[in-house]
């Protein structure tokens, strides 16, 4: 396998020769940077994605703490988060391998909309898969897919979510996998995308390190991410991994409860690397919450960007070998962490990197002096959710929001 | 010979069948696979259902998605092939988690044990290519059972022939790209088959050693005749039975007539007497 | 007055003393960066703000129109508009001044969310002043108002929309003046603010004048900006001023037509610019739409962040003695502005940036070889209106955007 | 000296009342003036509506935006004026666009000249510092008129002697920092006008040689009283008077009664009589 133990192909016989294909593709455009691939996407990078993101010392949340806190700014790549990363890389990759059309799959919309957005960009056909309930819950992502000119395709299937639009956006694949890329929205699937998926992501922790280096002096004693597939987890972890003094904490959803329920398949959290087992879904051997035959359970987390019931393979052996601790916090903890960071640093960010500033919240006494914490994305996606969760709960750090009163 | 090749060569030319295993109930399904075995099928696929159904199209997903609404898990499937007493071998098709995770730790060989001990006599996994297939045919091969292999259309060059090499049973030939089930239009599938079996020499039945069936697309006595005409050892057929099972008001007799009428087509293919009801071009797309 | 004859101090008395002393905290921090100041403002706009900004090269607006279109992208500050620049300077500024309290005025929430946005980050009480139209129109502004600590003040007055929101700012201004300061949203209001907030936006032109020389290794022949206040405006010409080579377009909104309703006192159009006369409005001598009389119109325009019945003196100024040419678009060029940039670049602009865009498309022709549009700020927060107002036209560049048929 | 001056000399303690004209009809601004008259208002401010009034708390803004839409123009303006024959001089209290827009240009002149020949003795105007007067000034300084400033809390050292040495007619000083209009308590207003006179010397009538009228939140004949006793020249009134004609069944007596018990305040406090009804303290908020 590809990762220790975990990651492989296991994939329908009709994508092989696409995955293998794929596979040359990236040795030679990504690793080997033919054709100048790497420079190219660079520069996009930069033009159209906004890159570099700043990393900024949290001076409140420092203070809060009694520690230096960094903030890895990825809400300010273009389109909101660092999905457009692995999104803009992945659709020049398919144009240079001469792909025709592109296709994704997409939960809460932030893959899809990204993906539209570097289709559009490159000028390539897209279709989105997207779950039918997760339509109508994001729709202001799939206006904007539509505005960039990408078809969104409804998934009626199963619960209509993302793993059923994982699902679909295969099927689409294995009928149309001469003409088509399947842009995989994270560190997920069979080889080789769970390592294209990490290198075009793997941006964010090589601009971090080179950035706290530059700022505090020395290398930080851990780094925090959130974790769902993980894509902005390896993203930000891989230039530390050979760092040994370096801690990293990939922090999933812990949802309602880290207990689940076998009997209706369902687990109120989507803490995969903190209580999953191993198993084969969507292409890869990894960690799953799945039932004792070998069901996918339903996955919960108040965030829909971390709501998946497996985890990039690459991820599930660093916590193996130990490199990685696996953590995480409830959706409370997750709330608080929104409303806190809007609150005290002016930044909302995105549910998904909530879970990383709540786990600092909660355990900043073991994150050692200086910290450096991925904010993945922003939350304006979230306000209504976050509104919805917040009027149920009684949360130390939201706000009282009623101005419509009279 | 295993006993899947020997059924084929035995009933050359084969008819396949799949069914879902719970669909709607596992007694249900006991039921439609003897009214099978009796219309002539001579290798007959259970579908262990799954939660992720990756390679099925919405029929077979409806019909995985009604087993597991049923409550079917791999004890109760197991239990079901226990007690069938078929006179056509018996494999199980399923996604590679499902084998994995039976028994106590993920473990391809428990499932294979299990699968032997009641009778089963191969395994198809649609999720599971040659590359890494090792683990599970090294268990197959311990307990006699064939693992089928599937050779998709863009399957090719070494890749194909390392396939023909490995194959046990029979070759899954897919007769196109996409996923299981009829299109608008079950002729095409039917050229698509034709076509594929271009590439391998089927001047003689089982011409490359291994028997090939094609699957995919298969509905009809007719195009089971065009396909064993043009020189495949079998026909797999399943979406066009799960019609039967979703909708029709006396599934047990239709299975049997569908089956019937699949295997004179498929006999009538082999004597090359497909005169009757000619296959000439594709027919219009349906909208 | 400041600018020829535009500009003055037309306040009431009991704000004059803080209008001076904001004169000498102007003069001092920003002209003559005491203690540094210049420098932090600098140094945050990079951490926190996410400057520089890219100037991208935009391809398929190039080809289309036969001549090279770089975007200066301020969708990608902080908040999703240049509006930060001015935000964080005026509290920084007010911070230095030892005020102890922020208010401010929004109209769409764009300013309003930007100085919420500096006053978390700089910890400083704030309180924004907004329309009871305005509030239910753009409630996803006020939560995020809310989320980042910040009151929102509903007025009621009048038509309830910016121009009210301004004056009761005014009036809160001139009882809390000792300790407050107001942070202004663009190059309007008495003098220091037009050059105040111009200097801060002036990051924008400063940028993009060395990108442009850098890539295209000359100066552009023309830059264009939409004009409501005139901040990104001003904000993006004043580098340029000095380039007599370079033509500078600011593009109003055309609203629904150029003419005005005198009798009711409405212009269907904010192209204060191209079509106003002189008055005194909100502390400054400048061009305004305006009954004889002299009684302020009622604006209008698809994008509320530019329905303003002024305009920034400075550019009264100078469009008066022609270094800077006035134009406008209409809303459903605009409109089909916003749906050309998202469908052709994968950026879905401001409607006020998509004011520009339209020009770009009608009068592409008159900008030489080298043009350079300044993006001022991202659009999913004109979702909705954008979705509203193209199902009752026929645009030629928007998609069909139903997908929830079913 | 200008009539002004003359008439606050001459009836010393001098009432000033405002009225927005046109709120609710120029007519009833008419009736309503002219009951000012009678009551005692010895100095009458007018104001002519403009869109945008930053100075005027809520009670004004109300009266404004009823005034407006009861079409008043500055033309309909000064045909009320023109019709007018009160006693007391009368002043235009408005915004400076209005001024500026008044004729064919923006300019000053054409309203300074229609004003002067309306009869109007002078003119505030609320969002025009000294800093910005000259021109309107001349102007005012060509037709004999008199443009009173204003002197705010936190107008102080050189700028206050400033604009206490350009002051003609008299100056208004603000009570305290904020719009027109009463607040909550008004007494809290009067204890504002008592400190704010403590910077004049103010030890004689029109001490510092122009008078000094003190407004913002004076509403009862007993502020006036305790302004007056702390050395004003004046006090003015607006939102108290608003409210009569917003809200009374009988405007034209009520304002008559109101500029009556306004200026008998004024007198007692002249002479020093303000024992009757003592404010000692703010009264508490109203909530």
């Amino acid at each position: 396998a590809t990762f220790g133990e975990y990651g492989g192909q296991y994939v329908p016989e009709a994508l092989m020769p696409a995955v293998q294909e794929l596979e040359d593709a990236y040795e030679r455009y990504v690793l080997e940077n033919e054709d100048g691939f790497m420079d190219e996407f660079r520069e996009r990078m930069r033009d159209f994605g906004g890159r570099p993101t700043p990393l900024q010392r949290a001076e409140r949340l420092s203070e809060r703490y009694d520690r230096e806190i960094y903030l890895k700014r990825e809400d300010l790549v273009h389109g909101g988060a660092h999905k457009l990363n692995n999104a803009l890389g992945q659709v020049l990759l398919a144009k240079y391998m001469g792909k025709e059309r592109i296709i994704a799959e997409t939960g809460a919309g932030q893959h899809g909309t990204a993906t539209a957005m570097a289709a559009a960009h490159l000028d390539m056909p897209c279709e989105i898969y997207m779950g039918r309930t997760d339509i109508n819950r994001q729709r202001p992502n799939v206006y904007r897919m539509r505005m960039n000119g990408t078809e969104v395709n409804p998934v009626t299937a199963g619960s209509g979510t993302l793993k059923e639009a994982i699902n679909e956006t295969m099927r689409d694949w294995a009928t149309t996998v001469e003409t088509t890329h399947y842009v995989i929205g994270s560190v997920v699937g069979p080889h080789p995308f769970p390592k294209l998926v990490r290198d075009f992501q793997a941006v964010i922790g090589q601009e971090a390190r080179e950035q706290i280096r530059e700022r505090a002096g020395r290398l930080p004693d851990s780094v925090v991410a959130c974790a769902g597939g993980g894509s902005n987890t390896m993203g930000t972890f891989h230039a530390f991994v050979p760092d040994d003094e370096v801690d990293l904490y990939a922090v999933e959803a812990g949802g309602s409860s880290l207990e689940i329920d076998e009997e209706n398949a369902l687990a109120p959290n989507s803490a995969t690397l903190s209580t999953g087992t191993d198993g084969v879904l969507h292409g890869a051997m990894t960690k799953l919450l799945q039932s004792e035959d070998g069901q996918i359970m339903e996955s919960h987390s108040v965030s829909a960007g971390l709501d998946y019931a497996g985890v990039g393979p690459e991820l599930s052996h660093l916590v193996d070998i130990g490199r990685v601790t696996p953590a995480s916090v409830d959706d409370e903890a997750a709330l608080n962490g929104f409303h806190r960071l809007s609150n005290l640093e002016g930044i909302i960010p995105a549910l998904e990197s909530s879970h990383a500033l709540g786990y600092l919240e909660e355990q900043h006494e073991e994150l050692g002096d200086l910290v450096v914490v991925n904010v993945s994305g922003r939350g304006d996606k979230d306000l209504e959710t976050v509104l919805e969760e917040t009027e149920n709960r009684d949360l130390e750090a939201a706000p009282d929001v009623e101005v419509f009163g009279q | 010979m295993s006993d899947i090749e020997a059924a084929i060569r035995e009933h050359h030319p084969a008819l396949i069948t799949y069914l879902t295993a719970g669909d709607p109930s596992l007694e249900d399904t006991k039921a439609y696979v003897e009214a099978l075995d009796r219309g002539g099928a001579d290798l007959i696929e259970l579908g262990l259902p799954f939660s992720e159904p990756i390679a099925e199209g919405p029929t077979i997903q409806a019909a995985i998605n009604r087993a597991l609404d049923a409550g079917t898990t791999p004890a109760g499937f197991f239990e079901l092939v226990d007690d069938l007493e078929t006179e056509a071998p018996l494999l199980v098709m399923t996604y590679y988690n499902m084998i994995l995770q039976y028994g106590d730790e993920p473990d391809v060989r428990p499932f294979v044990e299990r699968a032997a001990e009641a009778g089963l006599s191969g395994i198809i996994v649609p999720d599971l290519p040659a590359e890494e297939s090792d683990p599970l045919r090294a268990a197959c091969d311990d307990h006699g059972l064939d693992l089928v292999f599937i050779v998709a259309p863009t399957t090719e060059g070494e890749r194909l022939e390392r396939i023909m090499s490995q194959a046990s049973g029979f070759v899954y030939v897919q007769a196109r790209l996409g996923t299981t089930g009829a299109r608008a239009d079950v002729s095409n599938a039917t050229h698509d088959s034709l076509t594929r079996l271009e590439e391998y020499d089927v001047s003689e039945p089982c011409s490359d050693g291994v028997p090939k069936a094609v699957g995919f697309g298969v509905s009809e006595g007719d195009h089971a005749a065009e396909i064993i005409e043009a020189g495949a050892d079998g026909v797999i057929v399943g979406s066009a039975l799960i019609d039967i099972v979703a909708e029709s008001d006396d599934p047990v007799a239709d299975l049997e007539a569908k089956a019937e009428e699949l295997k004179r087509g498929a006999i009538r293919g082999a004597d090359g007497g497909t005169d009757a009801d000619p296959i000439d071009a594709p027919e219009p797309e349906q909208p």
